[in-house]
């Protein structure tokens, strides 16, 4: 928890709330899985991962690994008290049938109407979907975290995607280092912003029109 | 991070099953057939039920309750022939019968339960199974049956041992059609034998993963006589 | 093994004499799970049951039953060193695949061209198909056992079923109590006689066309 | 009655691949991919093959060895992002490597090893993932997807226990991929950390039935490192 008052801390602890009691949750790799570091111990969350593992827990230490236990991304993990192992139709079966609660995924892009694009790079990164497609288009609630702006500087929320689409309209929510933006009917509502952010600089760094609500936006 | 618990009482688990529901209910003859959700099911009383089970128990048993006390409207079935109270009930339409070959009903449900839309099959061309049914030519030049997911708003599930989380394992021929149903439900509902702290089984030794089962119903520890070997 | 030499147990000795090492074999209710008694102890066979079993041994004596263990005719068996349990799914998994070799199903009536009529008869016996479908579909050889004729002497053997078919030219082999027949691209040929049956005799109580052989006719 | 036992070598396992031979491979990662086997299908040499795999292991390990042999002529995946190797084969061409969502790729074998013909699902519509599939509207007015059944002349499986028979218990996330391919290739041949006598695994606890299972192959007892904890 170093660090904690930083922009991207702030922001994974953003996410982190949103993650309820009794929930199945995947976590994508990258900064969505460092979200774990801010949910509470004490609150009920199973973590699913799509090699085969409901209750994943911490990762384990160098040197007690479990060579036949890894999750998604290849971390040598452990499991909780009431995990279970299932091969990999099962467990994109807990993904498509509904049971998965929640996906926090990275972005390269994502659009105003909660288009996304995270797993390929015309010419540069072709490496293959992998479950991002799946995990996309049927967790019952999708949330995208991811700073929001590139290296460059150029917004990750566009309004329209130019890469290749994980899945269409699948993201519900946006957590960045500056604001968290809502997918809605209407359009893409900025929800809330980051301490000592302003509407202006959050407007300013989206590439997609943003709907500000009337009254007071919460800070996070 | 822990997981939660998910034990209810068995009359407090099929509380909210409401008029016109659709119902999956796992057996095969008696090994399997959640005798003490049944029995919950008749006392709370919903009615115009679908029940979907790949057989209609015996005359007195399980889902047999379900057609005594008149809840039961319609059923999907592989085959009712142990059960002369449901064949008359056919006969008479007092309930409607669809049957489906067992292997397709099992695949249907489990294709529910995988949140697939349907699977393409050749079971059953040539007779009077596929009357009525889509079919599809498949680039092969074949022609196949389109055979539709089964999903149910509620399952009823028998479990050997389960822990708190829903976590099942099943025993022998008592496995079935159990954990096909409980991932095609809205709502999955296990009674179990023997209920577990979580901990108490094996991760690899696990049948249906916790992430499907909504509540875990504790069997007491003397089983009603309907469980056990049937006297014939 | 009593009355081993009654036309009925030469018939099911005669069956059982299919049924080779290594196969992996489903036995329908009635005739079919009676040729059990005759497969030799030694031979290695994987008998499979619908509801989720490979590997069924004898059935139970009374009181030393399993609740939880039956086979899909309701008896209560026992099982091999070697045998698993399975779902329904991945029991049908098994038939649909191509990894049963050989299933023995009764019949109300079979045609010379392989069609079987065994689970239904309009307006009076209608429970609904159960497994056989797939099984007589599926599995890559099937047989019928059947008496030659019904009960009131009419053929089982048919040109042309009228009863609701099981499946369309699924049949490879006859197994009476008079001849071994096999359906061929053919026709309907008549490849063995039971001890003391004539030709003629077995002509006149089929009725569908049945091929002769040249030569002499295998006995059994 | 009695089961027979299906027990060989790697070798031998191995040796009736032909040229031009389609072959799952399971794992995913270095969990469940029976890199001995593959190592055996290496040294027998067989060309052109069809590679079916979830991901392409690392550079220098697994099927990345297939693909160095000049073995490897096609590849039906989901990722390949690991191994450089892979990537580099694919952008010239070397290998056609055909990718599939890992959940589609997933079922798709498992269709193939229910003996069905495909499923209908709407994963990836709106997608370039979608483009060229062939496309089914069912009675809900909804299109979907076909997805085909995929089947293969090989599976090689690593299982961390079996018997004689070829019953298969898998660890923990060394499941994934292999029970699925070891029903839907026509000859599936399993290497197993420990091969027990024909009752030494309990029918309640076994992953893969044995009558999918053609050839079970030991492993020594001291594993090769390959199968050990990544050094990164």
């Amino acid at each position: 928890m170093s660090s904690s008052d930083s922009p991207r801390e702030r922001m994974l602890a953003r996410a982190a709330r949103d993650i309820r009691a009794g929930m199945v949750v995947n976590l994508g790799i990258g900064l969505p899985t460092q979200v774990l570091r801010h949910v509470p111990p004490a609150l009920p969350v199973c973590l699913h991962a799509e090699n085969g593992i409901s209750g994943v827990g911490p990762v384990r230490a160098k040197g007690s690994e479990d060579r036949n236990l890894i999750d998604a991304g290849g971390a040598y993990v452990s499991t909780l008290p009431g995990a279970a192992f299932f091969d990999s139709a099962v467990s994109f079966a807990i993904v498509r049938s509904g049971r998965l609660d929640l996906t926090l995924l990275g972005a390269f892009e994502v659009a105003g109407n909660g288009d996304l694009a995270n797993w390929m790079i015309p010419g540069s990164f072709t490496p293959g979907a992998g479950g991002a497609i799946e995990l996309a288009q049927k967790a019952r609630r999708v949330g995208v975290i991811t700073t929001h702006t590139d290296k460059a500087g150029r917004p990750k929320i566009v309004a329209s995607c130019s890469l290749p689409l994980t899945a269409p309209g699948c993201v519900d929510r946006i957590y960045t280092d500056l604001a968290v933006c809502d997918v809605t009917p209407d359009g893409l509502v900025l929800a809330e912003l980051a301490a000592g952010v302003t509407t202006a600089e959050v407007v300013a760094k989206t590439g997609a029109p943003l709907i500000l609500p009337a009254g007071e936006i919460p800070r996070f | 991070m822990r997981l939660d618990s998910r034990i209810i009482d068995a009359a407090r688990a099929v509380a909210d099953i409401p008029d016109g529901a659709s119902v999956m209910v796992g057996g095969f003859g008696v090994p399997g057939t959640p005798f003490t959700l049944i029995r919950a099911l008749v006392d709370h009383g919903a009615r115009d039920l679908t029940i979907i089970k790949n057989d209609a128990n015996e005359s007195g048993m399980g889902i047999d309750l379900l057609l005594q006390s008149g809840q039961m409207a319609r059923l999907i079935t592989s085959h009712i022939g142990l059960n002369a109270n449901m064949v008359a009930a056919m006969n008479e339409s007092r309930v409607a019968v669809e049957f489906v070959p067992q292997g397709i009903l099992a695949e249907r449900i489990r294709t529910g339960g995988a949140g697939m839309a349907a699977f393409l099959s050749d079971i059953g061309i040539g007779t009077r199974m596929a009357e009525g049914k889509q079919r599809v030519t498949m680039p092969d030049g074949r022609s196949y049956l389109v055979e539709p997911a089964l999903r149910a708003d509620f399952a009823l599930i028998h479990a050997a041992a389960a822990d708190g989380f829903g976590n099942l394992r099943f025993a022998a021929s008592a496995r079935n059609f159990n954990p096909l149903m409980a991932m095609a439900a809205r709502t999955t509902i296990a009674e179990a034998e023997c209920v577990l702290p979580l901990g108490g089984l094996d991760p690899d030794d696990i049948h249906t993963p916790g992430p499907f089962v909504d509540r875990v119903v504790a069997l007491p520890e003397s089983l009603p006589e309907v469980y056990g070997v049937v006297k014939r």
